[in-house]
C-alpha cells in the first residue's frame, strides 16, 4: 500500500450514461488485479489549495489495466472531470478475487449497483475461455453494456431477482460474483443469497462471493469503520475484501 | 526537540514532534505503514481498547456531509490483553513512543487495566477516553482510577463538557489534558432515510475545538500541558492551536483524506519546514510526491523552475 | 398552513411557513427586497438590537473558512428607538409579521424594551439574544423581565448553554426556544496574522445544533416550541430539524451565499414544494432562474426536456 | 438588486498572470457602470449539487461591458474556469464612481491591489478625452498593463508610496481613485493619503476616493459587517460603496 500520483490523460464516452478515464499512474499499480481498488483524490498541483469538499476519497475499481502504467476506470458521464487533472492515489485497497481453479463458467451480479468492480476480470477470463454470464438487478438494468466484450451474455433479472432459466444458470455456474451497493448492501445481498438458495439448495464455500463497495474512511486497516462480522470471526471490507464469502458473512 | 508533553515529574513523556494522531485514526499499531514515516511523528495514539472485547456499531456507520463525515464505529476492538498481546511486538519496533487510547468504562476496569498497563513496557502513556454527557463525580473518580498507574496519565475531554470537567481532571490527577475528542451530532442517512448520530468530524470542528483551548489555556494551571485536537487540517491550523496554548496537537481524519498531510503537519511543527517545489531536493520537498511526477521532473529537469 | 410557534395562550405567534430568517442575516427590514419573495416566508426576524445605539466591531470581522466563515459584527444598531422609528413604516407592509430581535443587556434595559414595543404593533413578537457564557441565574431574570411584556417571546439560546438554560427559560416564561445561536470560535485571519474571535457559521453546525434539537425535544414540556436554527442550507436540512421535534426553523448564513435558498426551503415546508425541471411552469420550477436562462429556454423549448 | 444566471461564455488570457471572462449576463446589468460590481458564485445546471465550499460570493468588478449583454472580468490566470461554466449572480451591487464634472486628467492608483474596479472608466473616460496615469505600487507593481488602452500613462511607484515628478501629477490631476486590498485596505488608505498629504496640503472634499474590495457576506446592506464609519455617519461598503471621500472616511 502505499500514495502516489496520477493524472487523467484522456476522458472517453462509453455510452450514454458512462465515461471511461484513462490515468497514468505510479508504476507500483500497473500490477493491479481484479478485485483491487484505488482511492482517489483530485489534488492540486502546488499542494496549496487543499479543498475538503468532497471530505473523503473515492473508492475507484478500475475496469482494465492497460500497458505503460494506464489504469481505465468507468465513471458516471455526469461526473465533472478535466483530463490533465491531478490525483491522488491510495493503492491496491483490497485482495485480488479468487477463481476456482477449473473455472469454465462464470455467474456475474450487479444488483443496484454499476457493475465496475466486476469488469476486470473480463478479458482475462475470456482469454483463459471461461464462459461469463452477467445479470443485471434492480437500478442496475439500467446500465447499458454494448461498450462491453460481445462474448458476454447479459440477462435483465426480474424485479423479485429471478431470471428465466434461472435454475440452469445456477447449475451450469462454478462460480457466483455478486456487486451490490450503495446502500444497505448486506440486505442486498441476503435477498440475492435467499433467492439463490431457493433455485439451489447446495451452496458450497466460496461459491457464491458479494463484492461490497462501501466508502471506505482510511482504507488501510486503520479505522475499523468497515468491520464485518464473518461466521467466527472479524473482517475488514477494506484490507480483506472487496469479496466474501456468503456463506460465512453474517447478513442482515 | 524534546518536548515535554505531560505535567513535570518521575515520570513524563517526551516526544521529538509534538504531532500525533488522534485515537481511532491510525489503528493500533502500523496499519501506515509505507503511507506515513512513522519516525516523523510524536507518538503513536492507539484506537480506543476497553478491558473487554466490544463489537462494531450496527446500522450505519459513515455519512458524507459537506467538508466533514458523522461517524460512528462502536469502537470495536478486541479487549486490552489481545491488543497488547496482538501489538506488542510491533509497538516495540515503531520508532516513537506508543499512547494506548483506553476507554473508561468503570472505576474497577480503568483501575484493573491500569495494573495490566503499568507492566506492559511498549506502552509510554495512557490516554483515558471519557464518554460524552458524563458526570464530573464519575469523571473524577475514573481519572483518579488511572492515574494510580505509574506511567503518564492523559485526559481526553468531551467536547461538550470541556469547561465543566478541566479544572476537576488536572485536580484528580490527569498529568495533561486533550481538547478535544470530537463532537456528537445528528445527521441523515441518506440510504435508510433515518436520523443517526455519531461523532462529527471535518475543518468547521477547528475554530470551535481552538477557542476552547486558547480560553482554557488561561485558565488551567501552567504546569498542566493541554495538547489540542479537533479540525486540524494543515500545519497552518496545528500551529494555530500552539499558538494558543497547545503544548501539542493531535491530527484526526485529516488523515484518512490526506495520508502525507500528518507526516506534513508533524515535519512542519517539528522543524523539518517543508521545502517549497523551487531548488528543493527531489525527496523532500513535498512528501506526497509520487513517481509518477518524480519521473516527469527527472525527464524534464528544467519544467519545475518554470512552474 | 397556520402553525402555532409560540406557546399557545393569549397571544401566541401563528405563522403560515414555519421558515424565517436568523437574527442577523435579513437585516431590520426589506434589504432582501428584489432578492427574495418575503410572503413566502414565516417572519421576518430582525437584526439585533439594544436600547443604546452599538458601534460595528474593530478589526477582522469576516474569516473565511472551508464551507463556513468567522463573523464578528459587534451587532452594530442604531438604538431601539431608532430602529422602530426608521423601519415601522416598512415594517407595516410586509406581508409577514415581524418578529423583533432584542439584545439582553440588563434587567432594567430589557424591560424598559419590552414597554416601549408593547406600543408597537408592527412587532408581533421579540427574540431575546442571550450572550454567551452567560449565567444561568442572569439568563432567567432577563427572560423572567422580558415575559412581562403582552407579547410572545422567544428565547435564543447561546450554542454551549443550551441544556444548561433550556428548561429554565421555559419556566422563566419564553414562550418558544430557538435552538441556537451560533457557536463561538476563533481562526486566523491571514491578513494580519491574528487570531480572531467569533461566530462560526456552515454546514457542519447543523449536525450539532441538530442533535440538540433532538435531545431537548424530549426533556422539554411538550407546549413548550422548540426553533431549529444552525447551519441549515438545504430544505432536506430544515425538513432534519422538523423531524426531529422543531416545530420551525431558522436559516442564518446560507441566505448570503444563496438568497433564493431561504425562499426556495420556505416553498418546501409551506408546501409549495419546488417542482422539478421536467414539465414545470417557467415561474415556478426553479426560483432562482434568472432571465438568461428564461429566454434560452423560450428560444429552445425542446431543450429542456432532453437534460 | 436581482439575481440572474450568467455564463461564462469565453475565456481569453490578456497577459502572463491574468486572463479575461466573457459573461453572458441578465439584461438587467447591461447597464451597470464604472464602480459597480457583481457577487458571482459558481453553480450547477441542476441546482441539486449545491458546494458550499468556497463559502461566500466573489466580489467582481467587471472591467469592460461590451453589447449584446457581455460582461468582462479579469481574473488571476491561475482561477481554473471553465466556458460554459453556470453563475449566480447577484448585482449590480454598489454606487457608479461619480466623477467631477470638467474631468481633464485622471489619477488611478492600484496599491497592492489589482487595478480592476478602476478598468472600466478607462474606455467611457478616453472617449471624453480625459487623460489617464496609473500609478502601481507595492505588489501591484507586478500587474502586466500591456493589454490596457495605449493612451494611458502607467507609473511604477517607490517603496514608499512616491513617484518622481509626484508633486506635479498631483497637481495636475482633478481627482484621485485608489484601489486597495485585501488586507487592511483602511490602513494602506491611511498611508497613501499621507503621502498625498505631505505633497499636496490643500485636499478638498470627493478629491482623493478610496475604493474598497473586501469581501462582502451579504452584499445587499443586510449584515452590516462592511459597515465603514465616516465623520458624523455610517455607511456600508456594498450600499454606499465602493468609493468613499479620503477626507471624511475614518482610517485606522
Ligand atoms: C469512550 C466512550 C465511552 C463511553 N462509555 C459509555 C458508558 O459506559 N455508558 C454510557 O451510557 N455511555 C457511554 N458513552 C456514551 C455513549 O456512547 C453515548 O454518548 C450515549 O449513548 C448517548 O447517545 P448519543 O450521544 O448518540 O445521543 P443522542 O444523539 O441524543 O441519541 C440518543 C437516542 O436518540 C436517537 N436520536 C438522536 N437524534 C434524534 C433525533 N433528532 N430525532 C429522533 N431521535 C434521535 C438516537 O438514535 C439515540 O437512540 C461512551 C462514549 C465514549 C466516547
Ligand atoms: C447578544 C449578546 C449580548 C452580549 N452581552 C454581553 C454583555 O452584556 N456582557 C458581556 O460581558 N458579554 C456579553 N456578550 C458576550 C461577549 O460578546 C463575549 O462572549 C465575551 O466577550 C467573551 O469573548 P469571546 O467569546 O470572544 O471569548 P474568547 O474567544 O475567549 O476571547 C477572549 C479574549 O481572548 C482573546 N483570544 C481568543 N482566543 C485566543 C487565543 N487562541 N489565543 C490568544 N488569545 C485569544 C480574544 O482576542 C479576546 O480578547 C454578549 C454576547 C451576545 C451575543
Ligand atoms: C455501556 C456502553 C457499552 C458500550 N458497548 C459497546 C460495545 O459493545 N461495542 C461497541 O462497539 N461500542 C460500545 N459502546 C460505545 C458506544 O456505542 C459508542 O460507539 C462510542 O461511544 C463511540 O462513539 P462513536 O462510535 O460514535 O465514535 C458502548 C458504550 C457504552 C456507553
Ligand atoms: C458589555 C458589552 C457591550 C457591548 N457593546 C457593544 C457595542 O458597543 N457595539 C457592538 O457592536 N457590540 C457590542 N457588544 C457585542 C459584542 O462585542 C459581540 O460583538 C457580540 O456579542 C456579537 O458577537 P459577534 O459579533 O461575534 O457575533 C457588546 C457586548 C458586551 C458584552
Ligand atoms: S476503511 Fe478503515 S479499517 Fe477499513
Ligand atoms: S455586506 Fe452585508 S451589509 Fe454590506
Amino acid at each position: 500500500m502505499r500514495e502516489s500520483q496520477a493524472y487523467i490523460e484522456r476522458i472517453t464516452r462509453v455510452n450514454r450514461n458512462y465515461q471511461r478515464l484513462d490515468l497514468a499512474v505510479d508504476s507500483s499499480l500497473s500490477s493491479l488485479r481484479a478485485g483491487q481498488a484505488l482511492l482517489a483524490r483530485r489534488i492540486e498541483k502546488d499542494y496549496e489549495s487543499e479543498r475538503w469538499d468532497p471530505y473523503l476519497r473515492e473508492l475507484w475499481f478500475p475496469v482494465e489495466v492497460l500497458a505503460s502504467n494506464i489504469v481505465v476506470i468507468e465513471q458516471p458521464a455526469r461526473s465533472n472531470f478535466t483530463p490533465g487533472q491531478l490525483l491522488s492515489i491510495i493503492g491496491p485497497v483490497g485482495k485480488p478475487f479468487r477463481f476456482r481453479q477449473k473455472l469454465r463458467n462464470i455467474l456475474l451480479i450487479a444488483c443496484d449497483s454499476t457493475p465496475a468492480p466486476l469488469l476486470m476480470m473480463l478479458a482475462p477470463l475470456l482469454k483463459r475461455q471461461v464462459s461469463i454470464t452477467l445479470v443485471l438487478m434492480g437500478s442496475a438494468r439500467e446500465y447499458e453494456t454494448s461498450h462491453l466484450p460481445g462474448e458476454i451474455e447479459v440477462i435483465q433479472a426480474n424485479d423479485d431477482l429471478t431470471w428465466s432459466d434461472m435454475v440452469m444458470t445456477l447449475g451450469w455456474a462454478d462460480q457466483v460474483f455478486a456487486a451490490v451497493g450503495p446502500g444497505d448492501e448486506l440486505a442486498q445481498l441476503g435477498d440475492i443469497m435467499r433467492v439463490m438458495r431457493e433455485r439451489r439448495n447446495d451452496v458450497p464455500a466460496n461459491y457464491i462471493l458479494g463484492v461490497l463497495q462501501r466508502q471506505l474512511p482510511c482504507g488501510v486497516g486503520a479505522c475499523h469503520a468497515c468491520m464485518l462480522s464473518l461466521r467466527g470471526a472479524r473482517k475488514l471490507q477494506c484490507v480483506d475484501g472487496p469479496a466474501f464469502d456468503l456463506t460465512t458473512l453474517r447478513l442482515n | 526537540m524534546a518536548i515535554e508533553i505531560t505535567r513535570p515529574g518521575k515520570y513524563s513523556l517526551i516526544v521529538s514532534t509534538p504531532v500525533m494522531p488522534a485515537a481511532g485514526t491510525l489503528g493500533f499499531a502500523d496499519s501506515y505503514k509505507g503511507l506515513i514515516d512513522y519516525d516523523k511523528l510524536g507518538a503513536l495514539v492507539t484506537n480506543p481498547v476497553t478491558i473487554e472485547p466490544w463489537n462494531p456499531a450496527s446500522g450505519t456507520r459513515l455519512i458524507p456531509l459537506d467538508s466533514g463525515i458523522l461517524l460512528h464505529t462502536g469502537l470495536p476492538n478486541p479487549g486490552l490483553s489481545k491488543v497488547i498481546g496482538r501489538n506488542r511486538k510491533v509497538w516495540a519496533r515503531l520508532p516513537i513512543p506508543v499512547i494506548l487510547h483506553l476507554v473508561a468504562t468503570s472505576v474497577d476496569q480503568v483501575a484493573q487495566a491500569g495494573r495490566m498497563l503499568d507492566d506492559v513496557d511498549e506502552v509510554a502513556a495512557v490516554e483515558l477516553g471519557l464518554r460524552d454527557d458524563i458526570e464530573r463525580d464519575e469523571a473524577v473518580a475514573l481519572v483518579a482510577a488511572a492515574a494510580k498507574m505509574e506511567k503518564p496519565l492523559l485526559a481526553r475531554l468531551p467536547f461538550y463538557e470541556c469547561y465543566d470537567l478541566a479544572h476537576s481532571l488536572a485536580e484528580a490527577g490527569a498529568d495533561a489534558l486533550v481538547l478535544s475528542a470530537a463532537p456528537r451530532g445528528t445527521a441523515r442517512d441518506s440510504h435508510s432515510g433515518r436520523l443517526v448520530s455519531g461523532r462529527i468530524y471535518g475543518p468547521l470542528i477547528k475554530p470551535l475545538a481552538l477557542r476552547m483551548v486558547g480560553r482554557l489555556r488561561r485558565e488551567i494551571p501552567k504546569e498542566i500541558p493541554i495538547i489540542g485536537c479537533g479540525g486540524i487540517h494543515s500545519p497552518a491550523d496545528a500551529r494555530d492551536y500552539i499558538d494558543a496554548g497547545a503544548v501539542a496537537v493531535q491530527v484526526d481524519t485529516a488523515t484518512w483524506a490526506q495520508p502525507k498531510m500528518l507526516e506534513r503537519i508533524a515535519r512542519d511543527l517539528g522543524g523539518w519546514i517543508a521545502t517549497r517545489h523551487k531548488d528543493a531536493f527531489l525527496d523532500e520537498w513535498n512528501p506526497d510526491m509520487g513517481q509518477t511526477e518524480a519521473l516527469e521532473r527527472r525527464a524534464a529537469p528544467g519544467a519545475n523552475r518554470k512552474r
